[in-house]
């Protein structure tokens, strides 16, 4: 399998503060990586970090290959990056299948071939019949699958998710859980943070637990969370 | 209230045609904006000739009126002014205060062959190389600088006035004192005197002392300054405070405006000033003018109120010996005018490239005891000069 | 030695107008720092501070000095009248429609004041307009000095409201953290109004001590106060009261020390320059980290 | 789009009769069409990245001083004039971005006056490139196929042709990908970053683009004045003005500016005829209605709720 994602010693300092302390990942295609660690580990600054939105003050990213970490986050997008935000940010006064069109852009020439993947993508995340509703309107489990729209239609190879599952009532979380179950068989690799410890044991395939931006775990969802310095972490933190 | 809308958009296009037995003169006129103050002034002016005239049995019996447009102080409203009276059909239109509005008024007009009297603008480029459609019966860049230098000259051969040679000249960067000082640096190479200091400043600038700083090193024997009309106040104060004397203190515009003297108060003594008219000019029925604006308005005229006085006489009286509202007609009227005022005579000439301006004679007035007082031409004069004046620190 | 007498006079010039600067720059920057909001009519209230000058002076024959004593609490006023009735109602909206909405104010103040006053330049003739105080060679102006101290005791006076007292510690809780502030029980919205208040009031403050050696008039001036302002507060910091003084010196140096150097007619250009570079190259001002903010 | 279109054409048409059902009201009509024009340009950038730039005036005195010098110092016809006047600008533009986009919200705002009032002072004082202070007459100018260029007929037809065509780009752009990433930039950089867009490219593109057009009309501006004065062209409050008639308007949308134009020049004129002294405070007026009441100005509104009565109508079907 081809090597979607190498990460390698990256850190990420604010002033005094290191956020993240030489963390290295690798992740290969249709694999799903879980990110996780207590409030305040750095999983979201090395999320940042991996996607090109903070720079990494050290370390070496390169994606299928290509050596991405000097580029800025557009870049790393054309590359075959899509990512979504925690805060989810629709383009409030453009419509639902406009705030769509705007990445499906990226792959596409023309008006009519953007318009039919954006609607492709909204189809897919069960938004179709919303294509003309303005953004603002949407309640939060729509504007989550919005995001999904907006991130897949760059027709990413490789996806980061950042707290999709967070504040989903039981029934979202579970068409969401196997909504990303579905990407992987497409073949995308993805790199997920997550709160929701059932999504992460059901979906990854390997995660990676951060603690103070060091990297203290690693390994199959089974083995890291029977790992004594995790719950440590847990509950030590907390 | 919804025929009130139309009635004020039909007004607005010009569509309106009201019943017009009147001879109506367009006025293009500045009164709102930046330059309504000098706006209304030149409206008191006009309205006082228009009374006069009406009194005195109007323009061959008929009734004159003013069909007056406000320009806002902006020249894209004053060309739609002037196209709504050129739909009116009147016979000459007569506008307006600032060059940067009146110049694109002469340009159009030119081309659409109505006649124009400019009111209050003195650049040389309206007239210079001017046109056959536009005239000038007030003062212009060129003959302002002669006649402070004529002064200068007529100084030098007072005592105290023999050896003065030196100039520093501080001016706005507007178009008007723009085109004073370059005039004034052109007459002053002429005439053998030397420029020691040369400042241009901003609209707006409040804060003149490092340019009177420099200027006090050169110890210049005249000072010509062309200000703003608020900025004559704030350099007068700024002078006396960084002690800048000079044998001669010139400031144009500014120190013209009544409120000057009041706003300066003592300092503003011996300041010297060129005007187009004054109340106190020997001319025959300038006293009365005076008076009689004063009674229409309850403070002390200036020249303001006498060039719109004048414009509106001199309209008239074109339009009396053209005997017609026809444009042409009135054009040459205007052309072959030769006509005495309480504020000037008036004869449109073709001089020194100059087209169509009236070689008006201007005034200096000198401030004595808070008073503008005629001091120069000496046959117009109504009191002596008071020369040289002192140092700061010895009145 | 004859070119350091005018260097001394033209620094002593640059520091007062430099004072004369921070004051009308201090409201601006106040306001900022704790409602996030850029004042385009700020110029128009320190205009209409000169206006209450002129205004007292010709009915009572008042010194403009004294007719502080009415145009502060007024300008408090009017400032928490337009806050309550204009920008509060759009606090939820894009910060630009706060700015725009400054910006239709000025129009409205401006044109007030030509509608009531008339176009004419108006000043106020007081007897030490032109005074100087002679300290060695260098000559200081009376009037700039007064205005010089206004501005210290006004800065001051503003340290001690925001440090000593309770409304000021709800003041800059407000400018830290707004939401913070309301969850320990401060009334921000009303925090914003008052806040209002002050920098209108400080705005006229500094219209009045100006009419001295200045002039009012009504439409254009206002413009070049804002634009004065947003560089002194640029220069100094947004939104950072003592940087406010820096930012203004700073000003008053760099324009005159232009005027005096360089050409002369690009004066407002050198302040301009200054304030682009800084802009451009330390966003946070000059101050921004070194002084505490608001 | 097709629709826009229709709607523009319909405009075209009612513009070519103008002249001749209104013969004496050209100069107001040219006044409201070079506003719509310009405040459309403005809105390219302003509206549609969300850039508020208060310094376009800046770009009218290059387009008008490149038609007047061009004619004056070196016999250049006004069309060359004015395609050089909108390489300058876009390349004044390009320069001014570069520097200053890496601002944000007022601190952008705020650089465009400084820049603008910069350019205001050079062509004041530098008299050997503008003329000065004194201003520049426009004398002659050429004929061509015997079209007198001074005739308000040709300049109400220059006007027209210049909104219509800053209109028909705003259109073209506002379905294409370009106009999307317009939009994309001005609600959400990251997000914008995060669809692979560069934010600094789109917004330096859509500032080159509005500069280059508002030089156009400033072109046209200058031959309808024939005469041209720097503080006129330059002025900080012309920049306002077009920024406001884009902001009342709606920005962001396609006919809002236009709307925008019609609105204030027209009432301004009505204004100027029945109030004098109060117009501009009637702008200021009318700016607090349309931020308290009307936020997204007057066409905006308009559009925001006719794209929710659609989907309302979609879903009831």
């Amino acid at each position: 399998m081809l090597e979607a994602l190498r990460a390698e010693g990256i850190t990420v300092r604010f002033g005094g503060v290191t956020a993240v302390d030489h963390v290295s990942l690798t992740l290969k295609d249709g694999e799903i990586l879980g990110l996780i660690g207590p409030n305040g580990a750095g999983k979201t600054t090395l999320f940042n970090a991996l996607t090109g939105f903070v720079p990494a003050g050290e370390g070496r990213i390169t994606l299928y290959g290509q050596d991405v970490t000097r580029d800025p986050p557009y870049q790393r997008t054309r590359a075959g990056m899509g990512r979504t935000f925690q805060t989810e940010r629709p383009f409030e006064e453009l419509t639902v299948l406009e705030n769509v069109l705007v990445p499906a852009f990226l792959k596409t020439k023309g008006r009519h071939e953007a318009r039919a993947l954006a609607l492709e993508m909204l189809d897919q995340v069960g938004l179709a019949d919303r294509a003309e509703q303005p953004a603002l309107d949407l309640n939060l489990a729509r504007r989550r699958r919005l995001e999904l729209a907006k991130a897949l239609a760059v027709r990413p190879r490789i996806l980061f998710l950042d707290e999709i599952m967070a504040g989903l009532n039981p029934p979202a979380l579970r068409e969401m859980i196997g909504f990303v179950a579905g990407l992987r068989t497409q073949g995308l690799a993805i790199v997920m943070v997550e709160h929701i410890m059932q999504a992460i044991i059901e979906l990854s395939d390997h995660v990676i637990v951060l603690a103070s931006g060091k990297m203290i775990a690693e390994g199959t969802p089974q083995a890291v969370t029977s790992d004594d310095r995790v719950i440590e972490a847990y509950l030590g933190t907390d | 209230m919804k025929t009130a809308v139309v009635a004020v958009i039909v007004a607005a296009l010009g569509l309106s045609t009201a019943a017009h037995a009147d001879v109506e003169i367009g006025v293009v006129n500045s009164l709102s904006g930046p330059f309504a103050a000098f706006g209304e002034r030149y409206r008191t002016g006009m309205e006082l000739a228009v009374e006069e005239i009406n009194a005195a049995g109007g323009i061959n019996g008929e009734p004159l009126a003013l069909v007056v447009q406000d320009d806002r102080s902006e020249a894209q409203s004053a060309l739609a002014a002037v196209e709504q009276l050129s739909g009116q059909d009147v016979p000459m239109i007569i506008g307006s205060y600032a060059s940067s509005i009146t110049g694109p008024m002469a340009q159009l007009m030119t081309r659409q062959e109505i006649p124009l009297l400019v009111l209050g603008s003195a650049d040389d480029s309206i007239t210079k190389p001017g046109s056959d459609w536009v005239f000038r019966a007030k003062h212009n860049s060129t003959i302002v600088a002669n006649t402070y230098f004529d002064f200068f000259d007529w100084l030098k051969t007072k005592e105290g006035g023999e050896e003065m040679t030196t100039v520093a000249m501080l001016y706005g960067n507007g178009a008007w004192p723009t085109s004073l000082a370059e005039r004034g640096k052109e007459i002053a190479a002429e005439r053998g005197y030397e420029v020691v200091g040369d400042q241009a400043y901003d609209q707006g600038v409040t804060d003149f002392r490092p340019m009177l700083n420099r200027f006090l090193s050169a110890e210049p024997d005249i000072l010509y300054i062309v200000s703003y009309a608020e900025d004559g106040v704030a350099i007068t104060r700024q002078m006396r405070e960084v002690g800048l004397s000079a044998k001669v203190i010139a400031i144009d515009t500014s120190a013209a405006l009544p409120s000057f003297p009041e706003q300066v108060g003592d300092l503003a003594n011996y300041v010297a000033t060129v005007v187009s008219w004054s109340k106190d000019v020997q001319y025959e029925g300038a006293l009365d003018l005076s008076e009689r604006l004063k009674a229409k308005t309850g403070s002390d005229p200036s020249f303001y109120e006498a060039e719109g006085y004048l414009a509106v006489r001199v309209a008239a009286d074109a339009l009396t010996r053209a005997g017609s509202t026809d444009r042409t007609a009135v054009r040459d009227a205007l052309a072959s005018t030769d006509l005495q005022t309480p504020v000037s005579t008036v004869k449109f000439e073709e001089y020194d490239g100059f087209k169509n301006q009236n070689p008006i004679r201007s005034l200096v007035l000198q401030i004595q005891d808070g008073q503008h007082v005629t001091v120069f031409p000496e046959d117009l004069a109504a009191a002596p000069v008071l020369f040289p004046a002192p140092a700061w620190d010895a009145r | 030695m004859s070119e350091l007498v005018p260097l001394l006079q033209n620094i002593s010039n640059g520091l007062l107008i430099g004072g004369v600067y921070a004051l009308i720059g201090v409201g601006l920057t106040l306001v900022f720092g704790v409602m996030g909001t850029i004042n385009f009519a700020h110029g128009d209230f320190v205009v209409l501070g000169m206006y209450s000058a002129v205004l007292f002076n010709a009915v009572f024959g008042w010194d403009p000095y004294i007719s502080l004593l009415i145009a502060v609490p007024v300008g408090v006023l009017v400032g928490i009248a337009v806050e309550r009735g204009i920008l509060a109602r759009i606090a939820d909206a894009p910060p630009e429609s706060a700015m725009l909405a400054t910006l239709g104010i000025s129009l409205i103040i401006g044109n007030g004041l030509l509608l009531t006053f008339g176009g004419e330049p108006k000043s106020v003739q007081v007897s030490y307009a032109s005074s100087t105080l002679p300290i060695g060679p260098v000559n200081i102006s009376i009037v700039l000095l007064l205005a010089g101290l206004a501005t210290v005791l006004v800065i001051l006076g503003l340290y001690m409201l925001l440090n000593r007292t309770e409304i000021g510690r709800a003041i800059r809780g407000t400018a830290e953290n707004r939401l913070g502030a309301e969850l320990v029980g401060i009334n921000t919205k009303r925090i914003h109004s008052i806040v209002f208040g002050i920098g209108v009031s400080l705005a006229m403050t500094a219209g009045v001590t100006l009419i001295p050696m200045l002039f009012a008039t009504p439409s254009a001036t206002g413009a070049i106060f804002t634009l004065k302002a947003f560089v002194v507060t640029v220069l100094g910091g947004l939104g950072n009261i003592g940087a406010a003084i820096g930012g203004g010196v700073l000003l008053g140096l760099v324009e005159v020390l232009g005027a005096s150097y360089l050409d002369a007619a690009y004066r407002d250009a050198y302040g301009l320059i200054a304030f682009l570079l800084i802009l451009l190259l330390r966003p946070e001002g000059l101050f921004g980290s070194t002084v505490k903010r608001v | 789009m097709i629709r826009h279109f229709t709607v523009l054409g319909i405009a075209v048409l009612a513009g070519l009769a103008y002249p001749h059902l209104f013969p004496n009201a050209l100069t107001i009509a040219i006044s409201v069409l070079l506003f719509a024009g310009w405040a459309t340009s403005w809105d390219i950038l302003g509206g549609w990245a969300g850039q508020l730039s208060l310094g376009h005036a800046g770009f009218v005195g290059l387009g008008a001083y490149f038609v007047a010098i061009g004619q004056s110092d070196y016999g250049l016809a006004p069309w060359w004039a004015m395609m050089l006047a909108m390489i300058a600008a876009a390349a004044l533009a390009f320069a001014w971005g570069r520097i200053t986009f890496g601002l944000r919200g007022p601190y952008f705002t705020l650089s465009t006056i400084a820049v603008a009032e910069i350019l205001r002072m050079i062509a004041i004082n530098e008299g050997w490139l503008t003329g000065g202070a004194t201003g520049v007459f426009i004398a002659t100018l050429p004929e061509p196929f015997g079209i007198d260029l001074f005739s308000r007929v040709v300049h109400f037809h220059m006007a027209l042709a210049f909104s219509v065509l800053t209109v028909a780009i705003v259109i073209i752009i506002s379905q294409s990908r370009f106009g999307y990433q317009l939009r994309a930039v001005r609600e959400d950089e990251s997000s914008a970053m995060a669809a692979g867009i560069n934010p600094v490219v789109v917004k330096l593109k859509a500032f080159m683009l509005s500069a280059a057009l508002v030089a156009l009309g400033g072109g046209i501006y200058g031959i309808f004045l024939s005469f041209l004065e720097p503080h006129i062209l330059f002025y900080l409050f012309l920049s306002i003005q077009i920024a406001l008639t884009a902001i009342i308007g709606g920005r962001g949308t396609i006919w809002g500016p236009s709307i925008g134009a019609l609105l204030l020049i027209g009432s301004g004129e009505i204004f100027r005829a029945a109030f004098a002294q109060a117009n501009l405070l009637i702008y200021g007026l009318l700016i607090l209605v349309v931020i308290l009441f009307l936020p997204r100005g007057i066409f905006g509104e308009i559009q925001r709720r006719a794209v929710r009565r659609r989907y309302a109508r979609s879903t009831q079907g």
